[in-house]
């Protein structure tokens, strides 16, 4: 029993991860129809801007005070990233407004090349880490329920508890705040937009924003783990099939996908794994995914599309 | 060798699988070789025979250039009988006066169109009993008696030649040299068409003597699209197809003939005036939007080929630096601009039936095309004077070739006598009398003279030509064609009309040229309602202003035609059109229509009056009429003293 | 400008809708394949043919099997990688297992190995749409990796996990000179080339494009959009199938799984993007850029003098793709193959501008 | 004078929604062999519908389409279009990265069966059988006489010769049922005019049934046999084009609408 709560457990605190990254695409998806490949360089690009920040301020300024620099640390990467959403706007998107979804894809693509490229070339491309202080040292739940009791790892439980808490944030954003509708609305459909007057440009930019904003605090909590470098704009792929599976429209979708693949890839290691070889958590998500899709060609929370003649 | 038949046959023995014909139909240029073309002909000439075509009856043939005509007329040609082409853009109406002079009974045409102009004069022409079509489109539900396809009359033909194997071998071997050939009716400026007799060997000659001429062989290519009825297109396409033995193409719609000159790339080519002018419009205003440096390019290119190009076509002699750079010329500019017009192959080109402005002459001259101009009409079967290369120029026709003799009367009227000439007038003795003396010269109508180096040079129609009465100019000639070509020289001026026989001054009517006036009011941002508007402006009449002052300069500068500069003039507020009877079909003005339809204007020009109302009705092709109505302005233009010829 | 049409008309269908119907073109063509198979092999150097031909001609040949899918049949694919492996993999086994299995039919097997996992990852391609199939293919590419890294019997159980080849030969010539090899290779390119060439032109290439510009029209009129996308599907991951075995084999020599990661997908897609979506030439120009822009920015800290480590160079060569992916997505989405095309019809129309 | 057969396309009650907004409601109709029939409304009043009803784009909740006896309800696009059912589309839907001719051409796939295997060879039976279909094609470009386009890209055409094509690509599906969906949609009268000539051409040259969806009434009254009204997705008027014209229902819906 132990082992399997620990793994359903681990699933659902890297789930979480997954579901703050897939809210990253969901979001931007929702407003521009754009299925942001970008969102992974995001991650990196943010964590390595905060990375290095933290690592200049001291030595700039003098200041000293974990809690501080990382804050001003966590504020200026913040502010790169709203620069780059609004780069990416005024150069990219603006440009390649009503076209096809797959140009839009590719157009990502290249911004993900973009800013990965930019990325490593401003704040190198050695192994940096984030220090926020989240506790190492592991810890020990149900010791009475049985034996041994179920070990879990607190920075991982941290990382998912700041994780859970954003995610419930935007969704009150989302479903409670004036900007929040508007950009809902914005999804639905673009003349409404228009009519509640904000322009379509700002909304986008907004909306990058937040995505970044969102891609940096993942940046965070996975480089505090792993180290911030390049490998990090790989998580956004592991994100992938979550927001397919959770169906690109829908913020629930999003966090339910996260829990499911999290746990999913999670126990299929742990059980089917041995037997096959290992590393199953590499594809189990989108096997899942391809799998479910042939069931529901709209993921499982998303709209069924009609195509009109 | 002396009928056409028998020319035909002669091709399909010795080139039975040489191309003929070439149709650009459904995409691509399907082909039709010598023999199966003798084929054709034979099965229609059976179906015609039975039929009831008989020798010596007429088979009139309305339709663009389509293989299936050509065939029908070589057919009725088999048989002794006589094909009469007709323009297919006539109206109904003008078919009526042809069609019952010739005795028509017999009709092949090419489409649903035509068939239903002739069902519409079926109580005017009782005697046509027969209509066959060429493209069934449309007609699938007609059930009119006498009308078939060709297609049922070609089946007719097979199942005849089942019966009578050598019928048609027999016909031929009747067929005389001096036989009918075909009639052709001339849109006479004035009165009733007159219908032009001409044999197997006067068309035969002369075709042999354009040959000869050129020599021209077997593997040139011609691209037929001007109406076959038209005696010019019938020689080109026809008898000297048939003479010489090379590929006639025929376009695959009227909308597509420029896609269709660029594909085919004729070595010899033929085309009026108009033609060549639309052309280097079309380049001018293509050119417009090319880049600056581009342009600057052309410019450059084209004032090179203007100096040095023409100099090159005339063979005179031409420095090696100005050859080296012409060769780069061609290889940047000249070249590729006659591939995009279809002209890369081209070795001889013609044009007549219009005097042709010096620019548009040299212009192709110049770049790297043998443009040469002959004279001839139907009556003369085309070729009476041509230009030899190298000796070819924009005011003269050329020399008379072979067989040709020309002779000048008093009164300066231009005698032919040639084998070519025609047969008569058919049932008109009084015209053939008044145009054919009893020693077999032919009167042309036309005034013109001999320059020094033998090349003739025409001024006008001799009946036109008239004299001025009292004023300045008192008793001085007056030429009207001659300066309304100087006019029509200019881009802008499409027709214009000129009065002044037994009268104190000149007066003209100009026609401006709506694509060429409309670009030229675009480019100065003009605003303008249409042609009638367009034609009103102030602006426009300054532009026409400048055109007729020079040409009064240029005129002043010629001693004999000194009295003709034009003194007063209006634009029209419409365009002249052969639908409201103001053109021949070949776009000749009718001078005596025009001067009863608008005397008002004439009245007005000549009482000194500053404008004048006028309210014309224009009927459409389909028949529908409307009213056009405007204020013209009149405009005194100056004119210049003649300059005594110094030292000529 | 060096384009005499006048007199090449047709006089059939077959002359009428030949690959180069204007002779210049044709005339063209054959210097340019005169000048690939004889001239290149006599005089370039061991460098030029190993470290720039071969490999663009294999990636040609990958990029215009992806071009297939993605740009005649606008199906996206994010997976072609995996192809390329699989087509690798199978063919090495062929060689490995097989006795005496020729080259060419270990490589065109590789081929079919492929075609069978791009069927079976384009049937979702009939019920999923656009995005939901990019991520379906990326699954292929997922699995693909991980089974060429875990499964041992697909690496004939290589300890290290990466395999090799010990020597070429076709009918008893060694392609191991690097002439020889460019020359295998080229010759596959060009067989490949034409006969998609002929599939696009044909009913087939329309069903594709069909189902890309207009689906439900397409089925309104009788196309089939499981044939349609399937065979695109076939075609397209066959042609990616022996690329990758050539890559493998010819290129490389010997290999792990990495060789054919995530992002020789993205690359390969980039080359059909940049090269020009729908066209056969696309794939040659794009393959090409990939190929040359890389060696470029090496040279470029020698040519300017200015110092620039190989990291910086790399991450500059990332930003440029990534840039110029945007650009040719905005101002040209037919990418290079259609600047070329336009060229050509300014030569043609010349002097006139249009 | 054309001569109207029996019944050929049956439509019986057919009704359909689009998760719970109805666009057509119980609406019943026949076409004759050889006649023109139209079918027209004020816009949103589901003529498009209809279309796609009868030529299996949608699946209706209800009702069933009989084509020469055949009764079919979920059958597939590609099935109908077998059973010789052609359609234009309102707002163009033609392949825009292919040239008039190869548009065209699409419309004879149904009849090209060379496999993968001799396309890519392009010999022998592909190419004939390529060769005989363009034959076919060329026939058709020449009826609708859009010869001098032939090889331009659809998308460079201006819209009217666009509507031209896509009747075309219909067309050379050789249909015995024609759905044209406003084919004069947004044309000039120069432009209508021939449209009317070639639909009316296709009818009696090729005997070819139509079903037409057509807003100006002018245009409908002309070449109709006859007319169903439709007016928020049911039906109210069906008949002659005079007996339309005259009753109050469709006045109050339609033509009091226009004017």
């Amino acid at each position: 029993m132990g082992p399997f709560l620990e793994t359903l457990i681990g699933g659902l605190m890297s789930g979480m991860l997954y579901s703050l990254i897939a809210l990253g695409f969901v979001l931007i998806f929702k407003a521009s129809g754009v299925f942001n490949f970008a969102q992974g360089a995001m991650v990196l690009f943010a964590a390595l801007a905060m990375a290095r920040f933290a690592e200049w301020l001291p030595a700039l300024t003098g200041l000293d005070g974990k809690l501080v620099v990382n804050a001003l640390a966590f504020v200026g990467a913040l502010a790169v990233m709203v620069v780059v959403a609004w780069l990416v706007e005024r150069l990219a998107l603006s440009r390649l407004v009503n076209q096809e979804g797959i140009t839009l894809l590719m157009a990502t693509l290249g911004i993900a090349y973009l800013l990965e490229g930019a990325g490593q070339m401003l704040f190198g491309n050695d192994i940096y880490k984030i220090d926020i202080g989240l506790p190492k040292d592991p810890m020990f739940l149900f010791e009475q329920t049985f034996e041994g009791g179920v070990l879990v790892s607190k920075e991982d439980l941290y990382a998912a508890l700041i994780a859970a808490a954003l995610v419930a944030g935007l969704s009150l954003f989302f479903q409670k705040t004036a900007i929040g509708r508007a950009l809902r609305a914005v999804a639905d459909d673009h003349q409404a937009a228009q009519s509640i007057g904000i322009p379509l440009s700002r909304i986008w930019v907004i909306v990058w924003s937040v995505a970044g904003f969102v891609a940096l605090v993942a940046g965070m909590i996975w480089g505090s783990k792993l180290g911030v470098q390049f490998s990090l704009s790989l998580v956004a792929l592991k994100a992938l099939p979550v927001v397919i599976l959770g169906g690109l429209t829908s913020v629930p979708g999003a966090i339910v996908g996260g829990l499911l693949i999290g746990v999913g890839e999670k126990l299929s290691e742990a059980y089917l794994g041995p037997a096959l070889g290992g590393g199953i958590e590499y594809w189990f998500g989108y096997v899942l995914v391809l799998v479910v899709l042939l069931v529901r060609p709209q993921g499982l929370f998303g709209e069924k599309i009609i195509d009109r003649v | 060798m002396d009928t056409f038949p028998r020319l035909l046959l002669a091709h399909a023995a010795q080139r039975p699988d040489a191309p003929a014909l070439r149709e650009k139909a459904f995409g691509v240029w399907q082909t039709l070789p010598w023999a199966q073309l003798a084929t054709l002909v034979q099965e229609l000439a059976l179906g015609l025979a039975a039929a009831g075509l008989r020798r010596g009856e007429h088979l009139v043939v309305v339709g663009e250039n389509r293989p299936r005509l050509y065939a029908s007329m070589l057919a009725a040609q088999s048989l002794g009988a006589v094909p009469v082409p007709l323009y297919q853009d006539a109206v109904a109406a003008e078919f009526v006066f042809p069609l019952n002079n010739a005795e028509i009974a017999f009709a092949v045409v090419e489409d649903q169109e035509q068939v239903d102009k002739l069902l519409e004069l079926r109580e005017l022409v009782p005697q046509l009993k027969r209509i066959w079509f060429d493209d069934p489109r449309g007609l699938r539900n007609y059930d009119e008696t006498g009308l078939a396809s060709l297609d049922e009359l070609i089946e007719q033909g097979r199942a005849a030649r089942v019966q009578r194997p050598d019928f048609f071998a027999a016909e031929v071997a009747a067929g005389r040299p001096d036989d009918v050939a075909a009639l052709f009716f001339t849109s006479g400026t004035t009165g009733n068409p007159k219908g032009v007799i001409h044999t197997h060997a006067s068309l035969i000659d002369r075709a042999r003597a354009g040959q000869r001429f050129d020599k021209l062989t077997e593997r040139e290519e011609v691209l037929a699209y001007l109406p076959p009825a038209w005696i010019g297109q019938n020689i080109f396409s026809f008898a000297q197809w048939l003479a010489v033995g090379y590929v006639v193409n025929c376009p695959e719609s009227a909308s597509t003939v420029s896609i269709d000159l660029k594909e085919v790339g004729p070595t010899y080519y033929f085309a009026p005036p108009r033609v060549f002018e639309g052309l280097l419009t079309t380049v001018m205003i293509r050119m417009e939007d090319a880049a600056a440096p581009k342009r600057w390019l052309f410019g450059r290119c084209m004032e090179l080929a203007r100096r040095v190009g023409t100099r090159l076509m005339d063979g005179q002699p031409v420095g090696l630096w100005d050859r080296l750079a012409y060769a780069l010329g061609n290889v940047l500019i000249y070249g590729p601009l006659r591939n995009t017009l279809g002209f890369s192959r081209v070795r001889v080109a013609y044009t007549a039936g219009e005097a042709i402005g010096p620019d548009l002459f040299s212009f192709y001259r110049a770049i790297g095309i043998n443009l040469k101009q002959l004279y001839g009409s139907t009556e003369t079967a085309v070729f009476v004077c041509l230009q030899p290369d190298h000796e070819a120029r924009a005011d003269t026709v050329g020399v008379p070739i072979t067989g040709v003799e020309i002779k000048l009367t008093d009164d300066g009227e231009l005698l032919v006598r040639s084998p070519g000439l025609l047969k008569g007038y058919y049932k008109n003795e009084a015209a053939t009398r008044e145009a054919l003396t009893a020693d077999g010269w032919f009167h042309t109508g036309d005034a013109g003279f001999l320059t020094p180096g033998g090349h003739l040079k025409i001024i006008d129609r001799a009946k036109d030509v008239g004299r001025l009465s009292g004023g300045a100019f008192d008793g001085a000639m007056f030429a009207p064609k001659y300066v309304e070509n100087k006019l029509k020289f200019f881009p802008h001026i499409k027709e214009a009309v000129c009065f002044g026989d037994r009268r104190e001054k000149v007066c003209a009517f100009v026609n401006i040229d709506f694509e060429a006036v409309g670009n030229w009011a675009e480019r100065r941002n003009l605003p303008y309602a249409g042609y009638t508007d367009l034609a009103g402006r102030a602006e426009v009449y300054e532009l026409i202003l400048d055109c007729v002052e020079k040409v009064n300069a240029d005129l002043a500068r010629d001693e004999l035609l000194a009295g003709s500069q034009i003194s007063r003039f209006l634009v029209l507020h419409k365009e002249l059109d052969a639908d409201d009877g103001e053109l021949t079909r070949t776009r000749k003005v009718r001078r005596g229509a025009i001067a009863e339809k608008y005397g008002v204007l004439i009245a007005a020009l000549y009482d000194g009056k500053g404008s004048q109302h006028i309210a014309t009705q224009v009927k459409f092709e389909d028949g529908r009429t409307a009213m056009i109505a405007a204020d013209l302005r009149i405009v005194e233009a100056r004119t210049f003293p003649a300059v005594k010829a110094v030292a000529a | 400008m060096f384009y005499r049409e006048n007199g090449q008309f047709k006089t059939s269908y077959a002359a009428d809708s030949q690959i180069l119907p204007i002779r210049q073109d044709r005339i063209g063509m054959a210097l340019l394949l005169g000048v690939a198979f004889v001239v290149v092999p006599l005089l370039s150097s061991e460098y030029l043919l190993r470290a720039i031909l071969i490999p663009f001609l294999i990636l040609s040949l990958a990029a215009l099997g992806l071009n297939v899918l993605v740009g005649y049949c606008g199906q996206i694919s994010l997976g072609s990688g995996a192809f390329m492996a699989v087509g690798a993999y199978v063919a090495y086994n062929c060689q490995a297992r097989v006795e005496g299995m020729p080259l060419i039919v270990a490589l065109l097997a590789g081929g079919l190995g492929a075609t069978v996992l791009g069927v079976a990852f384009g049937l979702p391609s009939l019920r999923i749409k656009g995005l939901y199939l990019a991520v379906a293919t990326l699954a292929a590419q997922f699995f693909v990796d991980w089974a060429c890294l875990r499964l041992k019997w697909v690496t004939n159980d290589s300890t290290s996990g990466s395999v090799g080849i010990a020597h070429l030969d076709v009918a008893g010539f060694s392609v191991e000179s690097p002439a020889a090899r460019y020359l295998l290779c080229l010759g596959f390119v060009v067989v490949f080339a034409l006969a998609t060439k002929n599939l696009v032109r044909g009913h087939i290439g329309r069903s594709w494009m069909a189902m890309r510009d207009m689906d439900v029209a397409a089925a309104v009129i009788g196309i089939r959009p499981m044939q349609a996308k399937l065979s695109a599907f076939a075609v397209s991951s066959f042609i990616i199938g022996v690329a990758g075995a050539l890559w493998g084999f010819v290129h490389l020599g010997s290999w792990e799984p990495a060789a054919f990661g995530i992002n020789r997908s993205f690359d390969l897609l980039f080359m059909v993007i940049i090269g020009g979506l729908g066209s056969i030439s696309g794939a040659f120009f794009g393959a090409a850029f990939i190929v040359v822009l890389p060696l470029v920015l090496d040279k470029l800290p020698y040519w300017t003098g200015l110092p620039m480590d190989t990291a910086t160079a790399s991450h500059l060569a990332l930003m440029i793709f990534g840039a110029l992916i945007v650009f040719f997505l905005i101002k040209e989405p037919h990418g290079l193959a259609r600047l070329w095309a336009t060229a050509k019809e300014k030569l043609r129309l010349w002097p006139f501008p249009h | 004078m054309k001569k109207i057969g029996g019944v050929v396309l049956d439509v019986k009650n057919i009704s359909l929604a689009f998760g719970g907004v109805k666009a057509l409601t119980d609406i019943s109709f026949d076409v004759r062999e050889h006649e023109i029939r139209a079918i027209i409304g004020p816009n949103g009043a589901g003529k498009s519908s209809m279309l796609n009803c009868i030529n299996g784009v949608y699946q209706p909740q209800q009702g069933s389409v009989t084509l020469r006896g055949k009764t079919y309800r979920g059958m597939s696009p590609r099935q109908v279009a077998e059973m010789g059912v052609a359609r234009t589309f309102q707002n163009l839907a033609l392949f825009k990265g292919m040239s008039v001719l190869d548009n065209i051409m699409t419309g004879r796939n149904l009849r090209m069966r060379r496999g993968l295997f001799w396309q890519a060879l392009h010999l022998g039976p592909a190419r004939r059988e390529e060769t005989e279909q363009r034959a076919h094609a060329e026939r058709i470009i020449d009826f609708l006489e859009i010869q001098a386009h032939r090889k331009t890209p659809v998308g460079r055409l201006p819209y009217g010769l666009q509507k031209r094509v896509d009747l075309g690509r219909a067309l050379a599906m050789e249909p015995s049922l024609l759905l044209l969906d406003e084919p004069m949609a947004g044309m000039n009268v120069e432009e209508k005019q021939d449209m009317c000539r070639f639909i009316l051409d296709v009818n009696d040259e090729f005997g070819t049934t139509i079903v037409l969806i057509e807003h100006d009434m002018g245009v409908v009254m002309d070449i109709s046999d006859r007319v169903v009204v439709l007016d928020y997705g049911r039906k109210i008027g069906d008949g002659a084009p005079d007996e339309v014209r005259s009753s109050e229902d469709v006045v109050r819906a339609y033509l009091g609408v226009s004017q």
